[in-house]
């Protein structure tokens, strides 16, 4: 009997004090923490893309927990409305939907379009090369095609083909980062619904871009004079669409002697057309 | 106007450049590996070339191999697997099977350098690991040391004794008979690891590769010195430390390996000093009779700590200085 | 989506073997690998105290209380493991030596403790043990296989019995210390080729590589350190 | 760090082929290409419109920016047009074209300066057009703009560290004379009471001159500067000479010093005496295939092409011409750029000899780290960079990097490390913006 | 008990024997703590720590509480009971009365309760029939052995984490590799210890 008692014992009184111990241990030593912040930063992706305009994920779910309700809970593009919701419900507010976003390459000079003004043998990044004379495209305002923002992607979604740097619009997130990255300055964040776009960022006059480039925008303003909703002009000798105006109907695309204006498909639908 | 001269090469400044390069510094490593080489065949015979030839065979082709898997561009070129091939046979008995040095070269290669991402990226020295490695996975075949008729009188002598005693000197120093003289050991008239017995065609080699600026004294002259003030310490010869076992051919050859080692002056002093202590610390205590390869690794190790702690400091006034 | 029965227990062998992928008991695995035997009895006897436990804690899950669960587990964990280490000693006692301290020591494998945290408190009894008997085979299957090669390679033999030695010197390195390294990570990248990878992001992407792993409350990640 | 020990460099082959030629001047070319901004500062703006006859000297662009310097004809001609594009600092810039009438008359303007206080000397030296010519291109009118007798060294650059270029050692010898009076009128009115003139030790002839003109002038001195590259760069110069060190974020007058390259100071003693502005540029045109390797005076806004072919045109097709010495000077895509103020160098090389970089893997040697006159860690910044560790950049002070080049020249694997911490060093900026 | 003994004991449990690199206890952290040298650091001085309370408490129970009574198979459970709780403890004293200790030391301790060198020191000790004294010091040792393992390792780390890997060896894999080359060079100093002490 004395085989049983003494383990069973000595166990329950070993468990016992360690358990009484801690269980003082825990209340009289106690520090509080924000649980909230927590709970909030288990919902976040954790990309740290800084889309919600804060120091990445933990600063985001910090001001969530700390300010409540004078932070929007649906900044987190990455996470999207699920995202919102979760922080929304844990917050013990209404969910707001989160506005999809999308990046945009404003530029469609592929590697046969336009040509090489030099034989640049420097570092393979668009930054270096656009230290050296603006890039090594004849073109100095279009994309380089190094693919600093197919690295930067956290997403793997925008790659360079044909030295185009070509969004995967079902993949994009619409984060910023390669907005934030591409030297040029030639993606736009913009919101998933509007599919028209004008792919080109030339300020050469048109004639300069007609020589340099075979899918350059020259500024013939015929999109203009399509466009029945006032929203797409010549400004920079480079059509521009105001995304306020533009009812997505694709009439300047159609008029576009260039083909620089694309018309993307509506989402949910398989892409006919490929960017660029 | 002229005749227009467009599409030129635009590549950042420097346009000129220094004339060596990573293949003419390796080329360099293997010209002054030759002496050994050379003293090596002439004790050992004919094996010594066969064996080098082979290790540097082998490890050319694995590291052309494992490239190709690995579907990188192909580095042989370089020559860097050439002399760690070289240097790998250097380490070996003379007798040792060729498969086996196969197996070491396997070793240095790919599992030390190539899978670390190859040349530049290996924290520990490719043919020091090699020879680690098959010291202990082959104990008896890497202590199977030849005699041959051109050997030191004391080792044919002890090898007539006790036919188990084909050993080196370290070995019979450690069982106190009779050693080589001084200067049999400086010439290498001696058995050891194939390379590493002829103390003269190393240093004439070091000092091919100090003038040709490819290695600096640093690492050379501290680790040899820890030695010779060491074997003061313990009472022992320091020229017998010296020539001995691969201390000269590791402070030469092994510990001056840039990858390894670090990139400072004073990280490289360190560097040297720590290799001497170890390796003595390893002769005189551990169960191995010889630690350079030991102590070589251990530094290795120690080389990012080492980096961490020695490095330059920046030219700019001193706090508190004027500044904007 | 709900797994099947089947699905569970194969689960554990290749697409979330517990130490190749999940990275976890790597201690027990590297130390006892040196001969198949030891490999395999190992293997087994994890799989005997993986089996029980899930089985007692996902039965015991509504009494446990939440906030003392992983005490309670170790508790469950730690009894089984001396029953087990019992009736080595009794009826296998040269394998019990050979174990050593590895024995009491399943009670801090992580995968374990991992397991019962992660499916046994939150599924059936029956699952839980499919559960239980797809982890420990995952585990035993690696020990051995590793336990085969070191073996074969350092000393010529596979379970004491002769097959290279005497013909080819045995590589000795590979049943000690740096041997037992190498081989896990060959036996991982050689994993992470046949997954093409998706064995990597799971080593990566959770803290599933430390022992914490399954109760850990805070983040290794705020202080930095990762995987 | 004592004043005894020196700073690092390289050993560069010096390939000072024009040495000892003298200086001849070219003719007006047809039409010169005269950008807005060559100079550190605001850009000027044009003040001539197109059709406006412009003679030599006369000033056709301006600015009210403190930092700037005005920017004047090189030749007499008309102005054909004003247009927008790329210059040869690689940016995007107004630039004003002027065709020549190949008479090269003075403008009405060009009569030396009167000079009676410190007020006027500044303006006289900023109307002079005079920038920094050594390459920086900091407006001499703004360096000197400072306090009189807040400066205890003038420091006159005449190193020429860079290989091939020879035109300060062919100025020192030429118009030695006039260097030293321009010293003397900015010691003056600037009150600063010690002068260093630094060459570097493989111009013997030009510091014989300088030491046989300057006997029994203890405030000017001649310092003969080791032959180690980069003894040129501001900061390592003023090291060299009084000891002093001038880092990151600060200019050489925190500490107390003002540095002027030799070039400078006689272009700016030259309008002092004659009124003539910065109109054009010595400039050494060099290069395996050039066929007359000389030192040409070159009017500013000239097209290289045009050099080139003063110099006898090139003997065959080449792979790079660049603008400025090999260490520093910028590779250019095309010889449609024209010659501006602080260009010092055209050099053409064959492909043979510019295809000579093919980069391998770091293997670590330190030749680098042995090289660098900051002493920075320049394969560990590499290695920082390749991570995209910012955190770690800042703390191996990639910004104290003067971009010398010393540390790619000697790399073994070929790396352009110089050119990975210029962009190390804007990522790190834009990080600190944040 | 002697001073050759006393170092021989904390020396071997560093180098000869050492945890991590030779007996295979603790390699979870060894592995995932050891990318920064700080945390690295952190760890090891929380496992030190912990490695030397844990046997104080331990030891005692096993030699004056278990053994007489006839139960010392329950050892394993009594022994883990006592980690865990010991390791909560030590938190929560943290966390209220030293908590600049507890923020570079807190998120550490909730890992070392199944870090099985923990256990393992204090199995071993026993097992070794160590003393009371020799038992503390084998447990700093190995703590410190611990230590090195993790300077050592964290230096190599540090240098080869960025490394352009092989597909397949990326991540886990090229670490134990690494790993594998590190415990290489403590097989060097085998004997050593023996020969200086006379052991």
């Amino acid at each position: 009997m004395q085989a049983f008692i003494y383990p069973v014992v000595t166990a329950i009184v070993i468990a016992l004090i360690a358990a009484l111990m801690l269980a003082l241990a825990a209340k009289f030593m106690s520090v509080p923490v924000n649980e909230t912040q927590v709970k909030i930063r288990e919902q976040l992706p954790g990309a740290n893309c800084g889309a919600c305009g804060f120091a990445g994920c933990d600063d985001y779910a910090a001001a969530l927990a700390e300010e409540g309700s004078t932070v929007k809970t649906n900044l987190c593009v990455p996470g999207a409305d699920a995202a919102a919701a979760a922080i929304a419900s844990i917050l013990g507010q209404d969910a707001m939907d989160v506005i999809e976003q999308v990046a945009n390459v404003r530029c469609s000079g592929l590697c046969d379009s336009t040509k090489p003004e030099m034989d640049y043998q420097g570092i393979k990044t668009c930054a270096a090369a656009k230290s050296m004379f603006g890039g090594p495209g004849s073109c100095k305002f279009g994309c380089i095609g190094f693919g600093d923002c197919e690295r930067a992607c956290p997403y793997g979604a925008i790659e360079v083909c044909n030295g185009l740097a070509k969004v995967n619009r079902e993949i994009c997130v619409g984060c910023g980062i390669c907005a934030a990255t591409c030297p040029q300055k030639i993606i736009d964040i913009i919101p998933d619904v509007k599919r028209v776009f004008v792919a080109c960022s030339s300020a050469d006059k048109g004639a300069v871009t007609n020589k340099l480039c075979s899918a350059g925008c020259i500024g013939c303003k015929l999109c203009e004079k399509a466009c029945k909703f006032d929203a797409i002009h010549v400004e920079d000798n480079h059509a521009k669409i105001d995304i306020e105006k533009c009812k997505n109907c694709g009439l300047c695309a159609k008029a576009c002697p260039k083909k620089v204006i694309h018309v993307y498909p509506k989402p949910n639908v398989k892409p006919m057309v490929k960017v660029g | 106007m002229a005749e227009r001269h467009t599409n030129l090469i635009v590549a950042s400044a420097p346009h000129v450049v220094s004339p060596a390069n990573t293949a003419s510094i390796m080329r360099d490593v293997l010209i002054a590996l030759i002496p050994a080489l050379a003293v090596s065949v002439y004790v050992f015979g004919i094996r010594a070339l066969m064996l080098s030839v082979c290790c540097v065979v082998f490890c050319v082709f694995f590291e052309w191999l494992s490239r190709r898997i690995m579907k990188r561009s192909n580095t042989i070129g370089d020559l860097s697997a050439a002399v760690t091939g070289l240097i790998l046979a250097f380490n070996l008995p003379v007798r040792l099977p060729f498969w086996m040095a196969a197996v070491g070269c396997l070793i240095a290669i790919v599992v030390v350098k190539q899978l670390f991402g190859g040349l530049g990226q290996n924290f520990a020295n490719p043919a020091i690991v090699g020879r680690i490695t098959l010291f202990i996975g082959f104990a008896s075949p890497m202590a199977n040391w030849t005699i041959t008729s051109r050997m030191s009188q004391a080792i044919l002598s002890a090898a007539e004794v006790d036919a188990t005693t084909g050993a080196t000197p370290l070995a019979l120093s450690a069982a106190g008979l009779p050693v080589p003289t001084n200067m049999e050991m400086f010439l290498g008239l001696i058995n050891g690891s194939m390379g590493e017995i002829s103390a003269a065609a190393l240093l004439l080699g070091g000092i091919y590769l100090i003038v040709r600026k490819v290695i600096s004294p640093a690492i050379p002259v501290s680790f040899l010195a820890t030695v010779a003030v060491l074997s003061l310490v313990f009472g022992l010869d320091p020229i017998f430390q010296l020539c001995a076992g691969g201390v000269m051919l590791g402070a030469i050859f092994m510990a001056t390996d840039y990858v390894t080692s670090p990139i400072t002056t004073t990280g490289r002093i360190i560097f040297g000093i720590g290799c001497g202590v170890f390796t003595m610390l390893i002769r005189v205590y551990a169960s191995y009779p010889e630690g350079v390869s030991f102590a070589i690794l251990l530094m290795n190790i120690l080389t990012p700590h080492i980096d961490r702690l020695t490095r330059h400091k920046t030219f700019k006034p001193a706090e508190g200085g004027a500044s904007k | 989506m709900k797994k099947t029965k089947l699905q569970i227990l194969t689960n554990g062998i290749i697409r979330e073997n517990p130490v190749l992928v999940l990275v976890l008991g790597t201690c027990p695995t590297l130390a006892i690998s040196t001969q198949a035997i030891n490999g395999l009895g190992m293997g087994v006897s994890v799989l005997v105290v993986l089996t029980c436990s899930n089985i007692m804690i996902s039965a015991l899950k509504r009494i446990i209380p939440d906030t003392v669960r992983i005490p309670c587990y170790i508790v469950v964990i730690a009894s089984f493991v001396t029953m087990v280490q019992l009736a080595l000693k009794a009826y296998l006692p040269s394998l019990d030596k050979a174990l050593g301290v590895y024995i009491p020591l399943i009670v801090v494998n992580c995968i374990i403790l991992g397991r019962a945290e992660a499916f046994a408190s939150k599924n059936s009894v029956i699952d839980s043990m499919l559960d239980g008997i797809g982890m420990g085979i995952g585990y035993t299957l690696t020990a051995t296989v590793m336990a085969c090669i070191r073996e074969l390679l350092g000393s010529g033999t596979i379970f004491g019995h002769t097959v290279t030695a005497g013909t080819i010197t045995p590589f000795t390195i590979m049943v000690m210390a740096p041997g037992g390294f190498f081989v896990f990570g060959c036996l991982i990248a050689l994993v992470n080729k046949l997954t093409k990878g998706k064995a990597r992001e799971k080593q990566q992407n959770k803290c599933l590589g430390c022992p914490g792993a399954a109760f850990c409350s805070q983040k290794v990640e705020e202080g930095g350190a990762e995987e | 760090m004592g004043f005894s020990k020196h700073l690092n460099g390289v050993h560069v082959n010096h390939s000072k082929n024009t040495a000892g030629l003298p200086i001849i001047p070219m003719p007006a070319p047809e039409k010169v290409y005269i950008p807005m901004s060559q100079h550190i500062g605001a850009p000027c703006t044009p003040v001539v419109k197109v059709g406006d006859a412009v003679k030599t000297g006369q000033i056709i662009g301006d600015s009210d920016a403190r930092t700037s310097a005005p920017i004047h004809s090189s030749v007499s001609g008309t102005v054909e047009a004003i247009t927008q594009g790329m210059t040869q600092a690689g940016k995007i810039d107004t630039i004003v074209v002027i065709k020549s009438d190949g008479k090269r008359e003075l403008a009405d303007t060009v009569v030396p300066p009167e000079i009676n206080s410190f007020e006027e000397f500044v303006a006289a030296v900023r109307a002079s057009g005079v920038v920094g010519l050594g390459g920086a291109g900091f407006p001499m009118g703004t360096k000197f703009n400072i306090k009189p007798g807040t400066v205890e060294y003038l420091i006159i650059n005449g190193a020429e560290c860079e290989p091939y270029i020879t035109v300060d050692h062919a100025a020192m010898l030429e118009f030695t004379r006039d260097i030293i009076d321009g010293i003397r009128a900015t010691m003056k009115w600037l009150q600063i009471p010690k002068c260093y003139i630094g060459i570097e030790g493989n111009k013997p002839d030009a510091i014989a001159k300088f030491n046989e003109l300057l006997k029994g002038d203890e405030s000017i001195k001649v310092h003969e500067l080791r032959q180690i590259y980069p003894q040129g760069a501001e900061r390592v110069i003023i090291y060299e000479t009084t000891g002093r060190i001038v880092s990151y974020g600060m200019i050489p007058w925190n500490a107390g010093c003002i540095v002027a390259n030799v070039t400078s100071m006689l272009k700016m003693s030259h309008y002092l005496k004659t009124g003539l502005p910065l109109v054009s540029k010595y400039i050494t045109v060099d290069g395996d295939i050039v066929v007359h390797p000389q030192n040409v005076l070159v009017p500013i806004g000239t097209p290289i092409a045009d050099v080139i072919d003063f110099c006898g045109g090139l003997k065959e097709e080449p792979g790079k011409i660049i603008l400025g010495g090999p260490m520093m000077g910028r590779a250019t895509p095309s010889d449609e750029y024209s010659v501006c103020k602080s260009n010092s160098a055209i050099l053409c090389f064959s492909k043979a000899f510019s295809n000579q970089r093919k980069e391998t893997a770091c293997i670590n040697c330190g030749r680098c780290v042995a090289a660098c006159p900051m002493s920075l860690m320049p394969a560990r910044i590499s290695r920082a960079f390749k991570d995209k560790d910012v955190e770690a950049l800042k703390e191996l002070d990639v910004l104290y990097c003067m971009d010398c080049g010393s540390c790619a020249y000697v790399c073994p694997a070929r790396k352009p490390l110089n050119f990975e911490f210029r962009q190390a060093k804007a990522m790190v900026m834009e990080a600190s913006k944040k | 008990m002697s001073a050759a003994t006393v170092f021989y004991i904390v020396l071997s449990a560093i180098i000869t024997n050492n945890y991590v690199l030779s007996k295979f206890l603790g390699i979870c952290p060894f592995l995932g703590v050891s990318k920064k040298l700080d945390s690295a650091m952190g760890m090891s001085i929380a496992v030190i720590f912990v490695m030397v309370i844990a046997t104080a408490v331990t030891w005692p129970i096993q030699t004056y509480l278990l053994t007489p009574n006839g139960i010392g198979y329950m050892q394993t459970i009594i022994f883990i009971l006592v980690i865990a709780a010991l390791v909560q403890m030590i938190e929560i004293f943290l966390k209220k009365y030293i908590p600049g200790l507890h923020k570079s030391l807190g998120i550490y301790l909730p890992l070392i309760t199944t870090n099985c060198a923990i256990l393992g020191v204090c199995v071993l000790n026993i097992d070794n029939g160590y003393g009371f004294l020799q038992s503390m010091l084998n447990s700093f040792g190995s703590g410190v052995g611990f230590l090195l393992a993790m300077f050592l390792f964290a230096g190599v780390r540090s240098k080869i984490e960025t490394n352009d890997y092989p597909e397949a060896f990326k991540g886990v894999a090229s670490t134990l590799v690494a790993a594998s080359i590190t415990s290489l060079c403590f097989l060097g100093f085998s004997g050593m210890l023996e020969k200086i002490f006379g052991m």
